[in-house]
């Protein structure tokens, strides 16, 4: 039984050789070496509100990403790696080009899933595993997810990422943060906009104080939080006083050309207006 | 034709008997030390509510489990004339600080919250079942399944009680 | 694309399917006409709209079948038939290409998809197809081409 | 002469088989991949050979349903043909998935835990359709193969394959979808549907002709097809570099160019020059197949790993082993006596004289077919009507044209089903009915385990007591910690107090104020009389917001 529904089982942590926080520093500053090219990007105007049946009109969160301020250090992607459990990449996964890591540079700029609000990954997921909350995250279940790599194909930005290797058998995962749950391979995987901090925050304010909207306010991701430019900012675009709209209100977004007319909730601002 | 009635019997009997071996499994863990330990006798029948041992059903996503000391709040007198006080008392007085300890049954990609859902109305006993019910010594009798949890979500248990509709996109429970 | 294209595309299309089902009938014939008035077709389309339009890079098929459709008035045995497996291959053409653009978040051209089901479905019915329903059914899907 | 093709299949199936392992073991790493491309050699030879499973039916089905029937011994070479490349076909999405024991969660149908899979994914109506077309073409090969014997199985040969016709169409169709849905821009294309039938009816045909070449015999109108489909692919080509600038001259050159050789009278009367061109024409349409999997800037094909390699030769082994040993297996059913062995001459005026004597007229196929059909669009109504409304979790619904691609692979399974189920059933023998019963009861618990959906593991995480400085609000404290005693309101909790300990001080506004503060804290704190000390449950500012809660408590109390 465990053979066959071998996809439900924990991974076996006993045992694995746990990697050193210094190993994923040094493959952040390999990857900021093989940085991406960098977005051929066009002008887009603030995201609103999903036009799905069934979404929330209070909350849509999102970041916006300053290129003005970013200096492309790569601390958000070691913090994003350490909130999120992302496992080291083995060897031959290196040599293939591909990084686990959710927040990847394209040009010099962090680029990570933009949760496009008509997300083409979603559409073509067989089993349902990638789909989308009313609050306008594209999120992951991973214990759903057969690993067709359809999603993948069809991401045009390629942000999504592959379980190759056992990372957990292969002694590359390492579980900072015990609120994630480690990915067992041949799953995918990809930014989830810090769900879990969504999510605790959300409880935890429903449950002392029931009747107040939860909007989010107050909340962070990982990687903005790490930012030491203040650079990456997270936020709720349909509450009007959080910093997210409160920073973009007076500046130019962009987003990449494959995916402008996708609604995506991730934007990137430049020059002011 | 007697073929075909053994191949739909085949059929059913196979449905059934797998859906029986692969179907969410109860998970029962043993509480530590040997106290056996009645919920029925120490809930309504001497007003406390479940929160004064699980103090953080209330408002925490862990409803937690009493300490040695929690339980000392009143046992530290004999409370009945019951000759088995004793044994119980000094076996408490024996125990280590946490007595309770016990595996969470649910999965890690999982999310509950109890506080959420005692301030949504719902009563312990929805899912735990009455205090009555609840066997001695044991933990997680009850069969905790996805459909349970969605059922009530979209509304089909529970009519009477007024609960509201709530979510039932992956991303609410998940991750 | 404006009217007369349009009306050009159906032009061509009426042209090539002259060619079809000329007895004897043979193989070689046949497919070859269809390849060519396919090279035809494509080269048209080619030069005359811009491609990198989505809703057009499969003109040259919709043509083809609508050639196949036109041929098939020719025909001696099993009219009825091919009349409505023809239009079938239209329906499946349109149909496919329409499902395809959903995905890209274009919308289906469901007038034109229902009113080729709609000559499929009645087309299945004629007991036997007069000259004047021939023509009728000619300008029906010129006008399905044309407006829809 | 078969014992040798068999041979040869068994050896190159054991020169794939570690491949096959290996990808099986190592999962996707175990073949060529990189960033841009997640697919790779399975999912191409995925549509090569479902592309090859086509010809056969389209040969014998099509055919017949047009009133041209071939030879027997022709059309049941090419339905076996079928079959086989099917099962090799079926295969490589299962390699492909990473978790492959999961694949039974695109099945589209409710599991126990409120699971439906996404209907509006290509792979999904994929999955149906050729599962569908599987059991179709099985039921097909069987009434055509015992058709000799038993003569009343006959009539139903034709309405089969009328209800085959679309299928086999629909079901490449979908193939293509896999593709042209998505946003990849070497993929676009809303003419892929046409496109890859064609290339799968050339690719069949090139294999049947191989095929027959083995049974030394020679169908012209075949190889004309052929020959007259590699104009329509060189145009596809054509387009395909019209459209997205994207061209491979071995594709051109060994699917466009080499079959123009059937021209000469000397490869064509040949037996080897049918063969060249035959298999040029696979190789061209197999290398198309993996460059367009493999959407990168470079041509992929030179990165080819040995595990690529050991996995084509795996397919081809299996194949041709399956082929040969069915092909051994039931020679003696194949050869009809109506069947002109070696040479046969077809063209489609005297196409009667070898084909079988099932050209009944037409309206008795519909009439055969009346009753079966209804049922079958009965049955695909209910479902989408059921599988449209069903609550999925996921957050866009489902329109018609998402379940669309699953309406004619169910229709033609229940019409397909209720039409010859019975008469089958009437022919075989106890130990085939037997085996029926048992495989209904592996499928019954394969249903079963599918709704059950298997036991999650439980966390490893454990609960505990509470810690000190977990976030807690006033109210929360008391309602916990004090009400067992104190009441929630502030009065006593009866039922406890009075039973068990002596009553604890009313706490009245006067007697709190007096108290002050400060004392109460150090009272809640470290306890007196009969009151707990809750020091290191209770954080000191805590205590002080009890004590204020308990004097709020007790001002609201007069």
């Amino acid at each position: 039984m465990q053979v066959l529904w071998g996809c439900r089982r924990l991974p076996d942590l006993s045992g694995a050789k746990v990697p050193e926080i210094a190993e994923f520093e040094r493959e952040v500053r390999l990857a900021l070496s093989r940085a991406k090219g960098a977005f051929d990007l066009v002008q887009v105007p603030m995201p609103g509100a999903l036009d799905v049946h069934g979404a929330s009109s209070l909350n849509r969160f999102g970041m916006a990403i300053d290129l003005d301020a970013c200096d492309g250090c790569g601390k958000c992607i070691l913090a994003c790696m350490q909130e999120n459990n992302i496992p080291l990449s083995s060897k031959g996964e290196r040599d293939a080009g591909r990084f686990m890591h959710w927040i990847e540079m394209h040009g010099g700029a962090p680029a990570m899933c933009f949760h496009c609000g008509n997300a083409p990954c979603e559409k073509v997921c067989p089993t349902g595993a990638a789909s989308h909350t009313p609050d306008g995250l594209s999120t992951m279940m991973y214990k759903r997810c057969t690993g067709s790599r359809f999603c993948g194909a069809n991401c045009p930005v390629g942000a999504r990422k592959f379980n190759y290797v056992d990372s957990v058998k292969e002694g590359l995962a390492r579980k900072f943060n015990p609120e994630v749950p480690l990915r067992s391979k041949g799953v995918m995987e990809k930014c989830s906009l810090c769900l879990q901090r969504l999510q605790d925050h959300k409880h935890t304010q429903m449950a002392t104080r029931p009747g107040v909207e939860w909007r989010g306010s107050g909340l962070k991701t990982a990687c903005s939080e790490a930012c030491p430019k203040n650079a990456i900012i997270f936020g709720n675009w349909l509450d009007q006083d959080s910093p997210l709209v409160q920073e973009a209100k007076h500046r130019n977004l962009y987003v990449p050309r494959e995916i402008a007319n996708l609604d995506p909730s991730v934007v990137y601002m430049r020059g002011r207006r | 034709m007697k073929y075909l009635m053994a191949g739909l019997l085949a059929l059913l009997c196979g449905f059934f008997l797998a859906d029986f071996l692969f179907r969410q499994q109860a998970s029962e863990v043993k509480t530590p030390g040997n106290i056996p330990f009645d919920h029925a006798l120490h809930g309504d029948s001497i007003g406390l509510d479940c929160s004064h041992c699980h103090t953080g059903v209330t408002y925490q996503a862990h409803a937690y489990l009493p300490s040695k000391t929690d339980c000392m709040d009143c046992h530290r007198l004999p409370l009945t004339e019951n000759p088995g006080i004793e044994k119980l008392d000094s076996a408490l007085s024996r125990a280590e600080e946490f007595p309770w300890v016990h595996k969470r049954v649910l999965p890690e990609h999982v999310v509950f919250h109890h506080g959420l859902h005692f301030a949504a109305g719902v009563q312990c006993s929805d899912c735990h079942g009455s205090t009555e019910k609840i066997q001695k010594n044991r933990y997680g009798g009850e069969r905790f399944t996805m459909q349970s949890c969605l059922d009530c979500h979209s509304g089909k248990t529970f009519e009477g009680r007024g609960f509201k509709k709530a979510a039932i996109h992956c991303g609410a429970c998940h991750r | 694309m404006d009217a007369i294209l349009n009306a050009l595309c159906c032009l061509m299309a009426l042209g090539t399917s002259m060619f079809l089902w000329h007895r004897p009938v043979s193989i070689f014939k046949e497919t070859g006409i269809l390849a060519l008035s396919l090279v035809v077709f494509g080269l048209f389309s080619y030069l005359t709209v811009d491609l990198s339009e989505p809703s057009l890079e499969y003109m040259p098929f919709r043509m083809l079948a609508l050639c196949i459709c036109f041929s098939t008035t020719s025909l001696t045995s099993h009219k009825t038939r091919y009349l409505v497996l023809s239009q079938v291959l239209w329906l499946w053409v349109e149909f496919f290409g329409g499902l395809t653009f959903v995905y890209h978040g274009l919308d289906m051209p469901w007038t034109r998809i229902v009113a080729i089901g709609a000559g499929a479905f009645g087309g299945a019915f004629l007991s036997h197809i007069s000259r004047e329903m021939e023509f009728l059914l000619m300008v029906y899907w010129i006008a399905v081409w044309m407006f829809f | 002469m078969y014992r040798i093709l068999v041979y040869i299949g068994v050896a190159l199936l054991l020169l794939g088989a570690f491949a096959f392992g290996v990808s099986l073991w190592e999962g996707p790493t175990a073949w060529h991949t990189d960033v841009r491309t997640f697919w790779g050699i399975p999912i191409s030879l995925f549509v090569l050979w479902i592309g090859l499973a086509h010809a056969g039916t389209l040969i014998s089905a099509i055919f017949l349903a047009l009133g041209y029937p071939l030879g027997r011994r022709t059309s049941m070479v090419a339905e076996l043909s079928t079959l086989c490349s099917l099962a090799v076909a079926a295969l490589f999405p299962l390699v492909h998935l990473g978790i492959i024991e999961n694949f039974y969660m695109v099945v589209p149908f409710l599991d126990a835990r409120g699971n439906f899979s996404n209907l509006r994914s290509p792979l999904v109506w994929d999955f149906c359709c050729i599962s569908v077309y599987g059991l179709v073409s099985l039921l097909f090969f069987a009434t055509h193969l015992f058709s000799e014997k038993f003569p009343d199985l006959k009539k139903l040969i034709r309405p089969m394959a009328w209800l085959l016709f679309p299928l086999v169409l629909w079901v490449h169709t979908i193939v293509s979808l896999d593709f042209a849905v998505t946003f990849v821009p070497q993929w676009r294309g809303a003419f892929f549907p046409l496109y890859f039938i064609a290339g799968a009816i050339y690719s069949g045909l090139a294999l049947v002709i191989i095929l027959l070449t083995a049974e030394h015999c020679r169908v012209r109108v075949l190889e004309k097809l052929m020959l007259g489909l590699s104009w329509f692919m060189a145009f596809f080509w054509l387009w395909e570099f019209l459209l997205k600038g994207s061209f491979s001259f071995e594709v051109v050159f060994l699917g466009a160019v080499v079959p123009q050789l059937m021209w000469l009278r000397v490869i064509r009367e040949n037996a080897f020059g049918r063969l060249l061109v035959a298999f040029s024409v696979l190789v061209s349409l197999g290398l198309e197949r993996y460059i367009l999997v493999t959407p990168s800037e470079y041509n992929a094909a030179e990165y080819f790993s040995w595990t690529d390699l050991g996995l084509v030769s795996f397919s081809l082994g299996l194949f041709t082993t399956l082929f040969f040993v069915f092909r051994a297996k039931f020679s003696s059913l194949l050869e009809g006596e109506d069947v002109v062995m070696g040479e046969i001459v077809l063209q489609q005026d005297e196409s009667d004289k070898e084909s079988e004597k099932v050209t009944l007229p037409e309206k008795n196929d519909f009439s055969i077919l009346r009753l079966p059909l209804l049922i079958g669009v009965l049955v695909t109504l209910l479902y989408v009507v059921w599988a449209v409304s069903v609550e999925n979790t996921n957050l866009a619904p489902l329109s018609v044209v998402n379940v669309a691609p699953l309406c004619l692979p169910l229709l033609v399974l229940v019409a397909c089903f209720t039409l010859c189920a019975r008469p089958l059933w009437g022919i075989s023998g106890k130990r085939v009915k037997l085996v029926c019963a048992v495989l209904a009861g592996i499928l019954g618990c394969l249903a079963g385990a599918f709704w059950a959906g298997g036991s999650s593991d439980v966390s490893s995480g454990v609960v505990s007591v509470q810690e000190v400085d977990s976030p807690k609000t006033v109210e929360f404290i008391w309602s916990s910690r004090c009400a067992s005693c104190h009441g929630q309101d502030g009065k006593f909790n009866e039922k406890f107090v009075r039973e068990f300990y002596p009553l604890p001080q009313k706490l009245t506004p006067v007697r709190l104020d007096t108290l002050g503060e400060d004392s109460l804290v150090k009272v809640i704190l470290d306890g007196r009389v009969n009151m707990n000390p809750y020091r290191g449950r209770v954080s000191e500012d805590e205590a002080r917001g009890l004590v204020r809660y308990m004097r709020h408590l007790a001002g609201e109390g007069e």
